[in-house]
């Protein structure tokens, strides 16, 4: 009897729905139908079915081919390397549960690494202007109970959070806005005239790369002063009627996405957001959020943050404090200076999604990629490492874009042989401790550790 | 007075990062005790040594002790770093960091330096001749707490970010910079003798700045009141003042809101 | 926990547990626990002129959760303080980096707490939607354990529960988010006024109506004061006022404590009070704003010494750049806009919110001053011990690892002296505040009632923590200080109480010679409930699911037990 | 022939985030990502017809992609690549020392192209650094 599995968490993007319907085959091993998960979920639980998923680790040969080996032989490969190497970079956590997040801390302590995620070449900017400016948010339920206007910056949601607008922000009928859509006053500002334009009441198509001038001119109405007529392509008249709109909710809530995050200004245009948020504070309630990526990426800025006190960009190679700065321990930077002398490459595509030159430049070192599935990194790599996938056959903690930690369920058997993220760290930190003669620190006893489980124990 | 020369002899494999290349680190030590002071290269501790030959001996106190590199830095980050008193001259680029939360001294670098020099500065001299890259005398990530004294002279031009969260001191880019002057400052004054393409004084409470050239995009919550002449670096100009974030909290002083102060050149 | 024996020889033995005050004598450790003798091959620790005391019981600190993490994320120039907070911790050394001097990462926090001799913290605020969170941090820190107190007074369940005046309900649900977080009793934060501010709004007073729900603060507060009576909790509720950090707040202060007149502890913990007044420094203001602000530490203590069923912590300025935090969060949206600098937000649907800013106490700022001065009075003005307790609501008023500093204070009248004369405004610090006219200093004893028997007591933990009698947990620290000449050198004290001499925690040396030396087992305490289950409970917390006003699926929302891997459950039987 | 300088933005779109859950290596991906939306006015200045292909040339490389009429509204001016493995082989690596490269909001020219080859994810990632053999997708 295939079993119907509820409440699944979805391992894509950042709205991680965990109101999920997953009908699995009896022995667990297939995923036979996806139910309430938008097209790009449905297709990554099927995708899991994939039969050609690497079971083995493989090692580049001399020839250029890649070859399997055993997973003794890839885990003494990486340790040794790691250790070996001067800077390590460990980049990505796209798609990895917390677990596995905090378990590579070890190691890159260890082999004095620099740690860095995906928010690198995301939102990255939006941790260099929560730095800044602090981040006056909420959880995404607070956006579905009572905000009346909701204003979509330079993201859109549509294509990158496909159920963002169902069940968040747009259309859902919360506690006090049981009206859903009607009660909601949708603005939009974007260079493009997106699909989440299209669904908005009022879209500031403004100029591309202006971001920046157009919160100022925001803030300049909203104390009173005049602004130039035209302000990044938008009419002074539509910048104060939208002003006011935001003035008059009674609960604004402000999305943005990688239209701020990409474009020249970079922090400084959320930095900004941040700023006309506060201000709106002093009119009426006023939260913002950032549209991350992945369905945990928010994860290793939280795991990170409690153990090194860095959300990303982590420099370790000191070995007894972390040092961040990103435009120098950043990802790209290093690898475009040349930084780094190993790059292990963790649940993210590197290869697809750095512009081509840092690919380039981290190619003139050892290329470690870890991944349950083949990527464009995995396919240029020195020795990719096959491991279960989080949130399909591996449960665990993952934090939503609003921070809110989802324990993720498992969905199949992982297949045999494959371990964890988690696992597989805890195998490589064991081997370099082995390797430079130290016990290893697990800060509780080994036989108190315990893996992740799907059930909650009532 | 003493003078140390460092003469380099290996480019770093990554990057080294020679924060003991201060007067002060160098005060009081042989020639061969600061070839043994130690830097990082990735995990590992390296010797001043293996990168430079060092001749001459430290002065008694780093207000004594003159650091001469007589050759490219462009691999070696955080020269000049957290200084007190003395000199450093670097006959050619220089990376990171160059003079980052320096209080005394003076810092000549004839090449070009990447980005954060400057960072959190309170003090000395700075003087680049080349270009600089980006963040040129900003606050940390995170403090609001930026350059608080000295003076950071470019002769080049600059990138992003000058001054961002700036409480005092002066920066002068002789050329042009791309966006983000004084971004969040709360005092201080920089000067800008070429182009900027936008973004000046934004979020900005306190301070002045100086625009020689033109400013491409000006920020809305800048209002022109009127024109004055002023002396900057030396030359007298006519400029349209501007007061501004007008978007932004300002103080008070005996009842009256106190603004930034842009000044643009006035067109010929 | 260590299979082996241990005794700490020849100390000056503190323990108010059993009246103990500086008697010279040994404690015996076997299998964790506090026995009344070892055999000759237990392992020696030699205590000879040492202070020696239970393992300290911290009853309020923000040490693991979403808005310590907030604080540690936003504040990257925290770490940048070198020499504060850099030190030998390495790999190579065994142990895990540390970092954060107003906000620590887990691992320097679980070091600090075990280098000043502590065995047990209260994680002072959980938001329940987010306590899996809270307890990934937890499991995260070593050595100490920890338990953590969801909050409860602007929840949309208990305040439609309490406006009906339905106290059962309220402790059925009390139960069973106890349980489902793995919580340790009933928190209170801005009764009303953190739901208020989800619309922005706030009630600083006890007799505003929250908007919406349609009660006043106080009918939350005396509401949850019966629901945990009812339920018998070990701990009392533990309240954090309305109207905190204002000028003149002390009679709203007064007002509330007054609620708990005449109310019976009801428990089988030992526990004899029935309200937690938690860092009543900050609501313990006179004046009508900042210019005529002043402490009003005298007229609370007045009343708290009378009153018996009331506990209350510190909350102490430490003078120190931190970094504030609470579910206040209309609070630190006031506090934003005096100091202007960054403001973190969080609102959790149904539940709560919380604030972030980082806060610069400069002791030539009047009013820091005087809040350094307010805190340090209560104690000051306090008869009894074991109803005060040393805090810092960590990172509030300042970093936790600064308790020896406030200790210092607190014993010596030179120390406080020597502070209130570098201050820039001496005199109206004087004339704002009682403390230059107070001479007490208090003892050794005074302190370990404070750090040790008194918040053990007070969260029903006084079978296990706060003291050395045999059949107690193995948790021993020992202090270089000499008993018979105190309290001579104030410095010494402060260094003394930094850096343990040694600790043992659950029978194993954690710290040697003031370092961390073992990892020890850590554990997670929490409250287990088992009463019958009441249907309209169960029924409204699953409507507020899959009606969707929670945005999170029912069946993920309770930690699961992995995430607290080394529990120490405390049961609680409520008859039907 | 006829060129045109536009501002590009690199982007997400569903299609793109729904082929790359069936694989990089999947037709759909190639269909989705290797393409370049602009207005339908650009594409008449630099005599470019819609569906045919163009040379994308940015300060930092060059990739050839089949321009197409815009799914989503794009004024003149602007260009779009979805975001992937096309668009990073123009993308510059320049971070304004943040860390994030330039993804949006850099200058391209884009001129008729269309007698060249699109090339497959694989041939373009392997192919840049060395490890490209040929044959296979």
């Amino acid at each position: 009897m295939p079993k119907l599995i509820k409440g699944v968490g979805c391992p894509y993007c950042g709205s991680s729905c965990d109101d999920i319907e997953v009908l699995v085959s009896d022995d667990e091993t297939k995923v036979l139908e996806v139910h309430n998960a938008c097209i790009i979920g449905t297709n990554l639980f099927h995708h899991a079915n994939d039969p050609t998923r690497p079971r083995l680790p493989r090692k580049r040969q001399p020839d250029g081919s890649m070859k399997e080996i055993p997973y003794e032989d890839a885990i003494d490969y990486m340790a040794k390397t790691m250790l070996a190497a001067k800077k390590p970079l460990i980049y990505g956590f796209g798609s990895t549960n917390c677990e596995g997040m905090s378990a590579i801390g070890r190691i890159a302590e260890k082999s004095g690494a620099v740690l860095d995620n995906c928010a690198t070449i995301c939102h990255g900017p939006s941790f260099l202007a929560i730095f800044d400016n602090g981040y006056p948010s909420c959880t995404l339920g607070e956006a579905k109970n009572r905000a009346d206007v909701v204003v979509f910056w330079g993201c859109n949601p549509m294509h990158a959070h496909p159920r963002h607008t169902s069940r968040y922000s747009i259309f859902p009928r919360g506690y006090f806005t049981q009206k859903g859509q009607m009660q909601r006053t949708v603005l939009c500002i974007d260079p493009r005239e997106t699909d989440t334009a299209k669904l908005a009441d009022h879209h500031l198509m403004l100029d591309q790369g202006h971001d920046y001038e157009l919160f100022n001119a925001f803030r300049t109405v909203l104390r009173g002063h005049d602004i130039p007529d035209v302000v990044a392509g938008i009419p002074k008249e539509t910048i104060k009627k939208s002003a006011e709109i935001m003035k008059n909710a009674k609960f604004c809530m402000i999305f943005f996405g990688m239209g701020c995050t990409h474009t020249d200004g970079r922090n400084h245009n959320i930095d900004h957001a941040i700023s006309l948020t506060r201000d709106l504070n002093d009119h009426t309630k006023c939260s913002i959020m950032a549209m991350r990526g992945h369905y945990n990426i928010a994860g290793p800025g939280q795991v990170w943050a409690w153990q090194f006190g860095f959300p990303y960009c982590i420099d370790l190679s000191k070995g007894t404090h972390a040092h961040m700065n990103p435009g120098e321990t950043s990802s790209v930077d290093l690898a475009m200076r040349d930084e780094v002398d190993c790059f292990v490459n963790i649940g993210a595509d590197a290869g697809a999604h750095f512009p081509i030159q840092p690919v380039q430049h981290l190619k003139k070192h050892p290329f470690i990629v870890i991944d349950p599935n083949f990527n464009m990194a995995s396919e240029i790599s020195d020795l990719h490492i096959p491991v279960r996938i989080a949130g399909v056959d591996e449960p665990g903690v993952v934090y939503r874009m609003d921070n809110v930690p989802i324990q993720f369920k498992a969905v199949l058997k992982g297949l045999p042989g494959v371990p964890s993220d988690e696992e597989l760290f805890d195998r490589v930190y064991e081997r370099m401790c082995e390797l430079t003669n130290t016990k290893p620190i697990w800060l509780a006893a080994k036989e108190d550790r315990r893996y992740p489980e799907s059930e909650a124990v009532s | 007075m003493a003078t140390v020369t460092l003469k380099p002899t290996k480019v770093p494999e990554l990057i080294f990062e020679g924060y003991s290349i201060t007067p002060d680190a160098f005060a009081g030590k042989t020639a061969a005790q600061i070839a043994a002071l130690p830097g990082h290269e990735g995990k590992f501790v390296l010797k001043l040594g293996e990168f430079f030959t060092v001749s001459g001996n430290g002065g008694e106190t780093a207000a004594d002790t003159d650091i001469v590199i007589d050759g490219d830095c462009s691999r070696v980050k955080y020269i000049g770093s957290k200084m007190t008193a003395g000199s450093v001259t670097v006959n050619g680029n220089a990376d990171m960091y160059v003079g980052g939360w320096m209080k005394g001294g003076k810092i000549h670098i004839k090449g070009n330096v990447d980005s954060f020099c400057g960072i959190q500065m309170e003090g000395g001299e700075l003087l680049v001749d080349g270009d600089a890259k980006n963040h040129v005398g900003c606050a940390y990530r995170g403090d609001w707490r930026g350059m608080k004294g000295g003076t950071i002279r470019i002769k080049g031009s600059a990138g992003n970010d000058i001054g961002t969260a700036m409480l005092g001191g002066t920066i002068i880019i002789e050329k042009d910079v791309f966006i983000h002057v004084s971004t969040h400052a709360e005092g201080g004054t920089v000067i800008i003798k070429g182009d900027v393409e936008g973004r000046v004084g934004g979020q900005m409470v306190k301070g002045d700045m100086y625009v020689l050239g033109k400013i491409k995009f000006m920020l809305p919550g800048y209002k022109k009141i009127g024109t004055v002449e002023k002396e900057v670096d030396g030359a007298k100009y006519t400029f349209d003042h501007y007061i501004g974030d007008l978007g932004e909290r300002h103080g008070k002083s005996k009842g009256q809101y106190v603004y930034a102060n842009l000044y643009l050149k006035a067109a010929a | 926990m260590s299979s082996g024996e241990l005794i700490v020889k020849g100390g000056f033995v503190i323990d108010p547990t059993r009246k103990i005050n500086g008697d010279v004598g040994d404690i015996a450790i076997k299998d964790g626990k506090i026995v009344e003798k070892v055999s000759s091959s237990a392992k020696v620790i030699d205590a000879k002129g040492k202070v020696v005391m239970a393992g300290g019981v911290d009853v309020h600190s923000h040490v693991a959760g979403p808005k310590v993490n907030a604080g540690r994320l936003m504040r990257p120039e925290d770490k940048l303080r070198a020499g504060v907070c850099r030190s030998g911790m390495a790999q190579k050394n065994g142990f895990r980096m540390e970092s954060g001097f107003s906000i620590p990462s887990v691992f320097r926090t679980g070091y600090e707490y075990a280098r000043m001799g502590y065995s047990f913290v209260m994680e002072a605020a959980m938001p329940p939607l987010l306590a899996p969170h809270t307890h990934e941090e937890i499991h995260d820190t070593p050595i100490i354990d920890e338990a953590a107190l969801p909050v409860f007074a602007n929840n949309w369940f208990v305040m439609e529960y309490l406006r009906q005046g339905e106290v059962e309900n309220t402790a059925a649900y009390i139960a069973w988010l106890l349980k489902v977080t793995k919580g340790y009793g009933v928190k209170l934060v801005n009764p009303g006024g953190t739901a208020a501010w989800a619309w922005g709004l706030n009630c600083l007073s006890i007799n505003d109506p929250v908007p919406y729900f349609e009660l006043t603060p106080a009918d939350i507060i005396k509401g949850l004061i019966q629901a945990n009576e009812y339920l018998g909790l070990p701990h009392s509720i533990h309240i954090h006022q309305n109207n905190l950090g204002n000028p003149g707040n002390y009679p709203e202060t007064l007002a509330s404590l007054k609620l708990a007149e005449g109310v019976k502890a009801k428990n089988k913990f030992g526990r004899e009070t029935v309200m937690h007044s938690t860092h009543l420094q900050f609501h313990s203001y006179g004046g009508e704003g900042w210019k005529d602000f002043c402490s009003k530490s005298r007229e609370i203590m007045d009343y708290i010494n009378k009153q018996k069923n009331i506990t209350f912590d510190l909350g102490c300025v430490t003078l120190d750049e931190t970094t504030t935090m609470t579910a206040d969060g209309p609070f630190e949206h006031h506090l934003h806009g005096l100091n202007h600098l960054k403001w973190t937000n969080v609102d959790v649907e149904l539940e709560t919110a919380a604030g972030v800013v980082p806060y610069i106490y400069d002791k030539d700022v009047l009013p820091n001053a005087i809040q350094w001065a307010t805190g340090l009075e209560l104690a000051l003005f306090a008869k009894d011990m074991d109803r005060a307790f040393i805090t810092t609501d960590h990172p509030n008023a300042g970093p936790f690892t600064r308790y020896p500093r406030v200790i210092k204070w607190l014993m010596s009248k030179k120390a406080r002296e020597a502070t209130l004369a570098t201050m820039k405004n001496t005199d109206r610090v004087i004339n704002a505040t009682y403390i230059h006219g107070i001479d007490r200093e208090l003892s050794l004893y005074d302190i370990a009632q404070m750090t040790r028997s008194g918040p053990a007591k007070c969260l029903g933990l006084a079978r296990t923590y706060g003291g050395l009698a045999p059949g107690m947990n193995g948790d021993v620290s020992v202090f270089d200080l000499n008993y018979k000449d105190m309290p001579k050198d104030a410095e010494k004290i402060e260094a003394a109480f930094q850096r343990a001499a040694c600790f043992i925690k659950d029978g194993e040396i954690v710290v040697k010679d003031g370092e961390v030396v073992s990892h020890g087992h850590k554990k997670t305490v929490w409250v287990k409930v088992k009463m019958p289950e009441n249907p309209q409970v169960t029924r409204d917390v699953s409507q507020a699911f899959h009606r969707g006003t929670y945005t999170v699926d029912i069946s993920n929302y309770p930690v699961r037990e992995y995430l607290a891997p080394h529990q120490s459950i405390i049961d609680v039987n409520v008859e039907a | 022939m006829a060129k045109i300088h536009l501002n590009m933005i690199t982007q997400r779109s569903i299609e793109e985030g729904a082929a790359m859950e069936q694989g990089k290596t999947n037709p759909n991906y190639f269909i989705a990502c290797s393409i370049c939306e602009m207005n339908p006015e650009d594409m008449r200045k630099a005599g470019i017809w819609k569906n045919t292909n163009v040379r994308v040339t940015s300060e930092c490389g060059t990739v050839i992609v089949k321009a197409i009429e815009p799914t989503q509204y794009c004024p003149p001016g602007l260009a779009h690549i979805r975001q992937g493995v096309w668009a990073n082989q123009v993308v510059p690596p320049r971070t304004q020392s943040t860390g994030t490269p330039q993804y949006s909001g850099f200058p391209v020219t884009i001129e008729p192209a269309p007698n060249e080859r699109i090339k497959t994810a694989l041939e373009l990632v392997q192919g840049a650094v060395g490890l490209w053999q040929g044959g296979k997708i």
